[in-house]
């Protein structure tokens, strides 16, 4: 038999010899290809972990705040010298003279209008609205003296958590050598602290960092998302049940498929393009509006949940439609009343996570002027407002040092957000993650 | 009207509650053909829901591409290399000619794209590679998430990482070797950019990575490859075509990515291949054109939408190919 | 690990065996001794010992899951490729313990090939499905020596005449006896001594089962070949030993003929009558 | 039956949902435009919002070109009820003003801005003059009588052998900026005054004198960085050779980062431009539609507010801002007629 073979036609007859010469080269092939693996998924790790800490780094401060206590004699003849006690009156009295008393009491030395101005500015200028909310809310405060801590200004917060160097010549520095020692007294006296910074989640936006607050912000995203969450959820579930559920397999079904593909992958400032001519300039809706901001995002999001949402109805398995139209259910019926219950878990999951992708988006709202300047807290979906990463963006401009601390410390907050959101998804599956 | 909203969405979120105990208290659980009728009409509507979006998407661009296309011809917009959008608001005021041609966006948004795929594609790639062929399952169901964790940080969370860290760092660096990095460099913006897109890459990848057959593997394990051989010559040709298609996807993220280079790039248009130069995009131009200035009859913000329009085809068309991609690799593999 | 032990020069080579090719009956190839094969917790395989000798084919057969097919995994080590599976008892193939952690794989099982009991081309040319392995090992000296390689292994494999006009093909559009046999030239290209086959038959229909039990037989001629099959016909035919295995244990081992006719345990006995299975 | 009723309830709820869109009159005051505006607008709205019943300006920073484009779109709860500018109001906009029915326009100058020229406290300060700027910013520069060329400067050395061998790139706003307009109004048209045959030109032939003294070189040299100040800052900041166009009040933020050059033999400071002798140097305002007065609850009060001595007054919280207050006099001029709504534009 041997002999049908041709001989000239060579198999490696000392293969183990030519393997063993090679085998060095080819181990260090071998270890530099695992290597490059390590490296790849360490350096997209540290990219993780060098942009969170970045973040984390600049943003923790800002969970504290500056305060200064002051002795505030709430004084009649300032506040309310016809005695009145009526809101009107109290409402547009000078508190801010309340405050420059107090601060000159506390140093008196100071003499020239320069620095007494340089010394008022100490202190937030928005502390005044307190002085002014806690007056209104009991006036029977007026004639007493208190011992309040009140906001301190950006630019002292900033020089006690060391984002002013004090090491930087006077002319550089955006607090002089005169104001660094009232500072420097104030804490000596124990009257100037950090404390934590209620503020910051409270309040809504102001030019002044150190009143401004996310509460707007996260209210706008929350009308938000709501308003998607009641478009998209019910729409993209039904979607997703006729095109795996009821769907004939022709031409046109596979092409809405192919288009909700298509539309998952479409930019999402388009969608912003989409709702500026739209629902702004040709239906007339409000701007700046989280109704119209949840629309857009309505229509972003609804191709992830209908594919997320029919991978869970083709999860189930086909037994329990046969087991249900075998008892003469119809195919609505068992499509409610088996199909869709046992695929909840999974379009919940899908659901959560494109809420999420939702929360996290900025360029389709920057379009339908979500960016304005806005303080006051929303009070629905169609007063003007702003949403957490919009208000980032915002405040990533704002010229302030002290905002870019504020700017870090929302992206936490959001970052805060987005993964409870995840957890919750990851929980959701792990709970009900059935295998048939 | 806020109440009503309230009430609506009140009501909406009790819906499934009534329904859900109507179907476990009541006795009688009989088909309504009239019923089922409209739920199959509304279950219709909403499949269609897709389809009018994108019809909307088109046909707002396109409306105002084509008065876009009436000021300016569509042939200086594809062709002319300047872009320089500074019609005259007023009629008393003298701007600059304004020329609008889309080629140094798009040369832009093709250098910062081109950027951030040299980071993610490596990256992802071999990063994939690790997690589906080297790594234990203990690390993998560690670092998969955490890899996938980049794709859920929002974009302007990466905008202010490379504006504020990415940037200036890249610049300092720059000085200290003698190199003239600009603070907006598409380096800053397409780097960032790379590390945001690298799970779409990796994860993508890592799934067709896994789903080559084992029987592949054994086999060329068994002729005595090593496994780095293995991936190379038998894994990786076979997932190729699902790599090209991940891809693809990644890059047609590059292109539309918005907040990253709003806020870490450019806004001169310059035709440059240099990465340590500003440059712009298309979805820059598209944000500076149209925040700030609304009204819909200049050439300026009509340009906006021609922009997105150019945007919008070119993505469609990277996704439609790596969409072709797949298929073909599935009918190869099912 | 980079195999710091030498191999010996001694080692019969391919070379060297096609020389004599007398049947040498104490020509000892793999020695198994008390192999033992866990999947995490659970016992595959118990104290396995087994004698394999040059240019026979020994058939493995038993009822399905009785650890055959673990067993063979076990001689070029693929079972190293399985996270969870550990393997203890020495495997002597030439007098050198392969199991030893100092034993290359990579050369292992360039010396050891494997066919698997599905068909499994790359999705790659024909010529490339050949050409792979001696190409990984180097083993070409040049393109018309790598040609030969190629040429000769679809030749011995019995494929030359069929795909030799279409080698730039893709191996996958084979029908699935000749992909079967597209893998076993495969398999020869890299000039192994043994051959680990792994039921190659059980997914052909009995005339390319027929094609590929003649090429055995030839194959025998240079190689030693261990072949799983649950086909008794099967073992009957191809092969000259055979062992049965049943509950992760070797029940028995002999010449063929013995066992299909004078089994010693009853077990096998009850086996080859069709009792258990 | 249950069928007919869910779907009158469905019917019923769309129609609640297509009322949401029939507005009820905004409570909330919208103003629009200038950036330069912005940072004042914004500190009035908040002490605004926060000391009186009313809810807060909802302010959006559009640019005064932009911001008059939305003001002048007509009345009615979707366009805003104040815009803010960093210029005044052109004639061409008083007209579309009036064609979309806009017929009645307060007009509350608010205080000064100087436009600084600034770049890197890193770099060397320059000592500049208009005319300089002129060559080295304008579109085309004379070259002898009468005639022009295309700019050839490519370094400030070029402009003048006194100036630094520099490559000329200045950042500034794009032309929907209030703080362009009056750039290249109160510089560029100031240094190119300075050629006799130019300024003859003015009185012959006005759109083209104007066409010659404002347009902005388009090579490279200006490099429009957007209506975002903060940006050109910190640009600034990070390229030590490049040199900005801002008002004066980001100048004043930013003083640790950057400083303003001598323009004229001037330094941009507080008193410098207050006294007018910093020859770069702008009056803002804001613009109210009178129609709107009354309707939209907290407009007069608003405009109160901010004509307010504690609010632009020389000890006022804008003036902490960097804005420049007007003399006493002027102020309680604006400040009567905003109240009085008498400092009414000619339609």
């Amino acid at each position: 038999m041997t002999d049908t073979i041709d001989t000239s036609l060579s198999i490696p007859k000392n293969t183990s010899e030519i393997v063993h010469q090679g085998l060095k080269k080819r181990y260090a092939a071998e270890k530099r290809f695992r290597r490059y693996g390590v490296v790849a998924v360490c350096v997209a790790l540290l990219g993780l972990v060098v942009l969170f800490s970045s973040i984390l780094t600049k943003g923790y401060t800002a969970f504290y705040q500056t305060n200064i206590q002051l002795d505030i004699t709430f004084d009649e003849s300032v506040i309310d010298p016809k005695g009145t006690r009526k809101t009107k009156d109290l409402s547009s009295a000078d508190y801010a003279a309340l405050l420059k008393k107090a601060m000159r009491t506390q140093f008196p030395e100071v003499k020239t209008r320069r620095d007494k101005k340089k010394l008022y500015n100490l202190v937030s200028s928005t502390a005044v609205f307190a002085l002014r909310a806690k007056t209104m809310a009991d006036p029977s405060i007026i004639g007493q003296t208190h011992s309040l801590w009140l906001t301190a200004s950006d630019d002292v917060d900033m020089l006690i958590k060391g984002h002013i160097p004090r090491e930087l010549p006077e002319n550089e520095r955006r607090i002089s050598n005169k104001e660094i020692s009232w500072v420097d007294q104030l804490i000596e006296a124990g009257s100037l602290e950090k404390q934590f910074n209620r503020q910051f989640f409270s309040a809504g936006d102001s030019r002044e960092p150190e009143a401004a607050g996310i509460k707007g912000a996260i209210i706008g995203s929350f009308y938000t998302l709501l308003v998607t969450l009641l478009l998209t959820f019910p729409t993209s579930v039904a979607a997703a049940i006729y095109l795996e559920e009821f769907a004939p397999k022709n031409r046109w079904t596979a092409m809405i498929e192919v288009n909700i593909n298509n539309l998952a992958a479409v930019p999402s400032i388009v969608f912003g393009l989409l709702g500026l001519a739209i629902f702004l300039n040709v239906m007339h809706l409000p701007r700046s509006a989280p109704i119209v901001g949840g629309l857009v995002l309505a229509l972003m999001t609804l191709p992830t949940i209908i594919i997320a949402s029919r991978a869970a109805l083709k999860s189930v398995p086909p037994s329990i439609r046969a087991a249900a139209l075998g008892l003469g259910a119809t195919r609505m019926q068992t499509v409610f009343h088996h199909v869709l219950p046992l695929a909840m878990p999974g379009i919940m999951t899908g659901t959560i996570i494109g809420m999420a992708q939702a929360l996290g988006e900025t360029a389709p709202l920057l379009m339908i002027g979500m960016v304005a300047f806005i303080v006051d807290v929303p009070g629905g979906p169609t007063d003007p407002s702003t949403v957490l990463p919009v208000q980032i963006f915002l405040w990533a401009d704002a010229p302030e040092r002290a905002f870019v601390e504020r700017t870090s410390a929302a992206i936490l907050v959001l970052l805060g957000f987005l993964v409870s959101m995840n957890a919750l998804a990851i929980f959701l599956r792990k709970k009900f993650e059935r295998h048939w | 009207m806020n109440t009503i909203f309230i009430i609506l969405a009140l009501v909406a979120f009790s819906i499934p509650a009534i329904v859900s105990y109507r179907w476990r208290h009541s006795i009688r659980l009989v088909a309504n053909p009239k019923v089922e009728l409209f739920v199959r009409v509304l279950l219709i509507l909403s499949s269609l829901i897709a389809v009018i979006t994108t019809v909307g998407i088109v046909l707002s661009l396109l409306f105002e591409s084509i008065r876009f296309f009436n000021l300016v011809s569509p042939l200086e917009f594809l062709t002319s290399t300047v872009w320089s959008p500074q019609t005259a608001l007023r009629g008393d005021q003298v701007g600059g000619s304004g020329v609008f041609g889309s080629l140094p966006l798009l040369a832009g948004t093709m250098l910062i794209s081109a950027i951030a795929m040299t980071v993610a594609v490596p990256v992802g790639l071999f990063a994939a590679i690790y997690l589906a062929e080297y790594a234990t399952p203990r690390f993998r169901n560690w670092a998969k998430p955490a890899l996938e964790i980049l794709a859920g940080v929002p974009t302007v969370v990466y905008g202010f990482f490379a504006a504020l860290t990415v940037a200036p760092i890249l610049r300092e660096t720059g000085t200290v070797l003698g190199l003239d990095i600009a603070s907006e460099s598409a380096l800053a913006a397409g780097s960032v950019m790379g590390i945001m897109i690298i799970p779409f890459v990796s994860s993508l990848s890592d799934d067709v990575i896994r789903a080559v057959p084992r029987s592949l593997r054994d086999a060329s394990l068994g002729l005595g490859a090593t496994q780095s051989e293995t991936i190379r010559q038998v894994v990786l040709p076979a997932a190729l075509p699902g790599i090209v298609s991940a891809v693809l996807l990644a890059a047609s993220r590059a292109i539309g990515e918005t907040m990253i280079v709003v806020m870490a790039a450019g806004l001169a248009a310059k035709l440059t291949a240099n990465p340590l130069e500003a440059v712009t995009t298309v979805t820059v131009q598209i944000v500076t054109l149209l925040v700030g200035d609304q009204e819909f009859d200049s050439a300026k913000t009509l340009a906006a939408f021609a922009l997105g329009l150019l945007l919008f085809c070119v993505t469609l068309t990277l996704n439609f190919i790596a969409f072709k991609v797949v298929q073909r690799y599935r009918e190869q593999y099912d | 690990m980079l195999a710091q032990q030498q191999i010996d020069p001694s080692t019969p080579t391919m070379g060297q065996n096609q020389q004599m090719s007398i049947h040498l009956e104490n020509n000892l190839k793999v020695k198994v001794s008390d192999v033992a094969v866990y999947y995490g917790d659970k016992q595959a395989l118990f104290g396995i010992d087994l004698d394999i000798y040059k240019n026979q084919v020994t058939a493995l057969i038993g009822p399905s899951g009785c650890g055959k097919s673990t067993f063979l995994r076990c001689i070029n080590r693929m079972n190293d490729t399985i996270e969870s599976c550990r393997v203890t008892g020495s495997i002597e193939i030439d007098g050198v313990n392969i199991s030893d952690r100092s034993v290359d794989v990579v050369e292992l099982r360039s010396r050891i090939g494997i066919v698997f009991q599905k068909a499994n081309p790359f999705p790659k040319s024909i010529y490339d499905n050949v050409s792979y392995g001696p190409r990984i090992h180097g083993l070409a000296k040049d393109r018309q020596h790598l040609d030969h390689i190629v040429e000769s292994s679809l030749e011995r494999a019995g494929l030359w005449k069929e795909v030799s006009d279409r080698l730039d093909e893709p191996g996958t559009g084979l029908s699935g006896g000749q992909q079967q046999r597209l893998c076993i030239a495969r398999t020869i290209a890299v000039g192994p001594d043994v051959i680990l086959m792994d039921e190659p038959c059980s997914a052909l229909d009995p005339i390319a089962t027929a094609k590929i039990e003649e090429l055995m037989d030839e194959l025998r001629q240079n190689f030693t070949i261990i072949i799983v099959t649950h086909s008794m016909q099967q073992a009957a035919r191809v092969s000259q030993k055979t062992a049965f295995f049943h509950l992760g244990k070797l029940v028995e081992c002999g010449e063929t003929e013995q066992i299909f006719t004078n089994p010693q345990d009853s077990r096998t006995q009850d086996y080859i009558t069709g009792r258990i299975g | 039956m249950t069928f007919t009723k869910t779907l009158a309830l469905t019917a019923l709820t769309v129609a609640a949902l297509a009322n949401i869109n029939a507005a009820q009159a905004r409570d909330q005051i919208r103003i629009v435009g200038s950036s330069t505006v912005y940072p004042f607008a914004t500190a009035v709205a908040e002490t605004f919002g926060k000391t009186t019943e009313f809810k807060t300006p909802v302010i959006e920073s559009t640019g005064s070109g932009g911001g008059l484009k939305l003001f002048c779109a007509g009345e009615g709860d979707n366009t805003p009820d104040i815009t803010n500018s960093s210029r005044a109001i052109k004639k061409s906009e008083v007209d579309r003003c009036a064609k979309n029915g806009v017929k009645n326009i307060t007009e509350v100058k608010i205080g000064y801005d100087g436009i600084v020229f600034a770049n890197s406290r890193k770099a060397k300060p320059m000592t500049i003059t208009r005319k300089q700027l002129f060559l080295a910013l304008a579109k085309d520069v004379p070259a002898g009588e009468g005639k022009l060329v295309a700019n050839p400067n490519k370094t400030w050395k070029d402009v003048d052998p006194s100036l630094p061998d520099l490559k000329i790139e200045v950042l500034g706003p794009p032309p929907t900026s209030g703080t362009r307009d009056a750039f290249a109004e109160l510089a560029l048209e100031g240094g190119c005054k300075k050629f006799d045959w130019l300024k003859a030109m003015k009185k012959q032939d006005k759109n083209k004198y104007k066409a010659i003294c404002h347009s902005i070189r388009e090579d490279g040299g200006y490099v429009e960085a957007g209506e975002n100040d903060v940006l050109i800052i910190r640009k600034l900041e990070a390229n030590p050779k490049a040199f900005g166009i801002f008002g004066y009040s980001f100048l004043d933020q930013n003083g640790d980062k950057i400083q303003g050059n001598l323009i004229d033999g001037q330094e941009p400071t507080f008193e410098n431009i207050s006294s007018g002798a910093y020859p770069v140097s702008r009056s803002l305002y804001f613009y109210v539609k009178n129609a709107h007065v009354g309707k939209i609850a907290g407009i007069a009060e608003f405009i109160q507010e901010f004509t307010s001595n504690k609010a632009w007054g020389e000890e006022g919280y804008l003036a902490d801002k960097g804005l420049i207050p007007m003399p006493m006099a002027e102020r309680n001029k604006f400040s009567e007629e905003a109240k009085t709504q008498t400092n009414n534009i000619q339609m």
